[in-house]
């Protein structure tokens, strides 16, 4: 393939200062980024030049410091605009992270416009993260959640979709892709197909973000969040985006400074755009760091690192389906290089403990996706989720620890 | 490091600063708009005439403001007393993109220099909503909305 | 004074990168501590280690990055937990700062309790992020927003407050230190008189933590909520200290990963302790960061601290009122070291301005206080805020380019 | 790297997993205590009888669990039979404490042997919550709780 020479993994991971690292005596094979992702050394930069060249406040300040800081961390807002195609910088808002994100939209959009009787549309694959908030909001209102089945291979079934999508839907809320066993999900079609009936759409963007170039106004999403350290950037920062005109009319979340217009004891009016949503001291320098992270994905290009991953993801495919007694959960036909499995009969934290001593490491348990693992009946799996520096050494690394499970229960 | 200051806090803009022109309200007047910076608590309104021509008959202003929201209000309703609305309205988008330095150099006719002078401020980009304030009320009078607060 | 020896403050800069800087070619003269402090080598090195030798998510991995980043991160916990007296670390809790810390309070806790009739008790030194909070939560249950006043020095009207507390009191919320003009609140004295009532207390540290030790056990404060970035921390973390007895009633405030105990479409429950309050992949690293912010200060001492900023207060206070036309604003008994200013006839942002070319950062405007700007009829100040690293050159470079401002404005 | 492992995964749990002793419910039963861990989804159950001297006359468990909880829960059953209930309290403290590596050494009298061998999950800090949930179920049951959590 004509990108895969521009692409280069060994050098693409001498960018990040982890792989130094010996996990146990041995080679560090992490395959655990869907958890969270490496940081590269230009991220790590960012972080440390804002601290120390022009750290201050941002926002209220004449200052030199504090208008470099906010020249810098409006910048990233700019960065990332640009990077997801919305409209104006007014639509991205900075959170803690995605589940910061979902709950003020749940928050906000929902106690507005939810009564009882209404439906929260939702799907097995959601992390809690896209559950709970609806719940919690649900219970409130006295509306209603339900969730698009899925087949055995881990697909959403949309003809589902279509008939669960009703005049009583008052918001469809779905991940884009799946963090337990990576199934890519036809949002595009969902937006259509919900918008046909004015249903507006959140979509949960968490594992998509690293993979793929997400462009929120082709999806015509009305909601689209990420967090910043599934995208290679620091934690304590996400995104949500937001069209406009959802976010004129939605109430404030939390109330503190920079989200005021006048505050008096009696009243209290607020600000427009993102600083409506943007209550205290954001999360400065972390925003900085995830334009910085965005910006070196841009770098690498997006088909570079999706020609990788999915070769990555076949090869992986491939060489654990060929071991006994293992076996793959979740075989959409569109996937993100994810691969979760079980072994009969060896739980998932045993398997997990025995290859991390190999230095693999390797996610087990529920990803927060109990109802998927329900759907499964399974309580967990063993994860392992792949990154553009992942290689296929990695690959042959846990497949050999894997090996080295079934000897020790054998 | 004084050029830039000075640059700024040119004399004729301290000399609007320390004495306003058209300072004071018009009551009863047509229009009337009021601008509001949240960052510094600052306010201006400004209060407008127009005669059956759409012509700006009358415009003064009043408020808290710093020496650039102040000498910016000062300078614009001398610039604008006399102006068609049309001609107004114009002047105020021009004077935005040369404030925030949208554009570098605008042709206002006879007012581009007392416009120049004012878009010293484009080298303070937190200053910048000073100088724009009283623009923004002079503007939502004319189009009839009562408030804006700039940010 | 026998601390005063072992405190070399020109070694203490040396411990902040940021003083290498010019600004506009000058010295930097940072007196912007109270909007942010800037940060010492330990507290960035501290992040950058974590992200490149022990970095993976935390708390749901068996493997050795996540281990090592989940000990850390709760490593960080019992450090704040010791520096507080908290009897637990399940009563600490990790949110984005000051302003998600109270609206978790007045969302969780205020729900829970407040009642139409119910009041919320503040003052009229309140920062927005202790004002805005209680009014979205009042204008939900049909509670109302009571605030004790001060007297012109600043100073809280105790014998007002001891009769603004009724038995209508559902919470007291106030700050121990007053952003604006420093005053110290006798919180102490406070929570004494609302328990005697049957009242819990919220105490916003902000401003606080960077000049005092403060002792959640000794105060009974039900509530102690504190921002990182202002105690020499990262930016995008905050801790929320409350009470066990209350943490347990309360419901959770956002949902998400980590905090659930079980999913599932019909039902789900709650994770007990910090766990509850803490929806999402939580800041790690800047939880890690603030950990050793707070290992730096009590490396340093609180009676260092305090004997050298209250030295340089009184020094500062001295200059300044000396100075003609400029009048200090705030003069309570006792302050921290913050001094707040108007000069007569020349507004706050034209002398921020001006003194910012002379390498001087001050904060000008209503610091997000509006109802104490609206007490003293000003709609902004002048604020320079002192933290362990300035030195008397500050002070005098500040009242230095004040008298270029009079020169520029005679 | 496999001696930690080999501490961890002894013989003697490896065949406790396997062949776990005492699986399966007692129905009725006069104390019951559920264990779930919220981590990994794991879920223990645990029966009790206790006769007329407040002794436990018979106990099983039933449920999921990873190889360290399920060997735990087994020979936890094989040490507890026929025990005291104040007896079953204190080894069940003792058992906390060694696993959490709160102590080094303890004296169960006979049953330190067996207690000591599970306690290798100590070097594995994610995984000693797996090696406790059955013995917090089992104390729970005594002590007339229904559910535990670990965390
Ligand atoms: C007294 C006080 N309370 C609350 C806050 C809000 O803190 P943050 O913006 O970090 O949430 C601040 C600082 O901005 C403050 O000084
Ligand atoms: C699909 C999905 N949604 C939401 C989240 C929650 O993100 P965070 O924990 O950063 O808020 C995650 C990751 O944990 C995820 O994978």
């Amino acid at each position: 393939m004509n990108e895969m020479t521009s692409f280069d993994v060994e050098k693409i991971r001498k960018d990040f200062p982890i792989f130094e690292e010996k996990i146990h005596g041995k080679r560090l094979t992490f395959l655990d980024s869907g958890a969270s992702a490496q940081k590269p050394t230009v991220v790590l930069d960012a972080v440390r030049d804002a601290y120390t060249h022009t750290y201050a406040n941002v926002h209220r300040g004449v200052h030199y410091l504090s208008q470099k800081s906010t020249e810098l961390y409006e910048g990233a807002r700019e960065t990332i605009r640009a990077h997801m195609n919305a409209e104006s910088v007014d639509e991205i808002i900075f959170t803690k992270g995605t589940t910061e994100a979902i709950n003020l939209v749940a928050h906000s959009f929902g106690l507005m416009s939810l009564k009882p009787g209404d439906e929260i549309l939702l799907s097995y694959l959601e992390h809690h993260s896209n559950i709970v908030p609806w719940q919690l909001i649900a219970e409130r209102t006295g509306a209603t959640v339900k969730a698009v089945p899925i087949n055995n291979d881990g697909e959403l079934l949309m003809d589902q979709f279509t008939s669960m999508l009703s005049e009583k839907t008052k918001i469809v809320a779905v991940t884009h892709v799946s963090n337990a066993i990576g199934t890519v999900v036809p949002v595009k079609e969902i937006i259509d197909l919900a918008h046909a009936k004015g249903v507006p759409v959140l979509i949960d963007g968490s594992q998509a973000m690293p993979h793929m170039k997400v462009d929120v106004r082709a999806l015509d999403a009305d909601f689209y969040v990420f967090t910043g350290h599934k995208v290679f950037g620091p934690t304590g920062i996400g995104v949500l985006y937001a069209k406009n005109e959802l976010l004129e009319k939605m109430p404030p979340y939390q109330g503190g400074g920079d989200m005021i217009n006048r505050v008096t004891f009696e009243k209290t009016t607020f600000a427009t755009g993102h600083s409506k949503f943007e209550a205290g001291t954001p999360p400065i320098v972390q925003a900085i760091g995830l334009g910085a992270a965005i910006d070196y994905i841009n770098g690498i290009g997006f088909e570079n690192i999706a020609a990788h991953e999915q070769a990555l993801l076949s090869y992986a495919t491939t060489q654990i389906s060929a071991l006994n007694n293992v076996k793959i959960i979740g075989q959409a036909k569109h996937k993100a290089a994810i691969v979760s499995f079980s072994m009969n009969g060896i739980h998932p934290h045993d398997i997990g403990t025995i290859i991390d001593q190999a230095g693999v490491a390797v996610r087990v348990g529920h990803h927060c996706a109990q109802p998927l693992m329900d759907f499964y009946d399974v309580p967990s799996t063993v994860r392992a989720s792949f990154a553009l520096y992942n290689n296929r050494d990695d690959v042959d690394a846990l497949v050999a620890s894997i090996k080295m499970v079934q000897e020790f229960f054998r | 490091m004084l050029d830039d200051l000075k640059e700024l806090y040119q004399e004729v803009i301290l000399d609007h600063s320390k004495h306003p022109r058209n300072f004071g309200k018009i009551t009863p007047c047509s229009h009337q708009g009021h601008g509001y910076n949240p960052l510094c608590g600052d306010t201006i309104n400004v209060y407008l005439e127009l005669d059956e021509h759409e012509c700006v008959s009358n415009i003064t202003f009043d408020g808290k403001g710093c020496a650039i929201s102040t000498a910016s209000a000062s300078m614009m309703t001398d610039v604008i007393k006399g102006k068609k609305m049309n001609d107004a309205n114009t002047l105020f988008e021009n004077f935005r993109k040369l404030a925030t330095g949208e554009c570098e150099e605008i042709d206002a006719g006879e007012d581009t220099e007392r416009l120049m002078v004012l878009a010293g401020v484009k080298q303070f980009p937190m200053r910048v909503k000073c100088a724009t304030l009283p623009w923004h009320a002079m503007h939502t009078a004319l189009i009839g909305e009562t408030e804006i607060s700039t940010e």
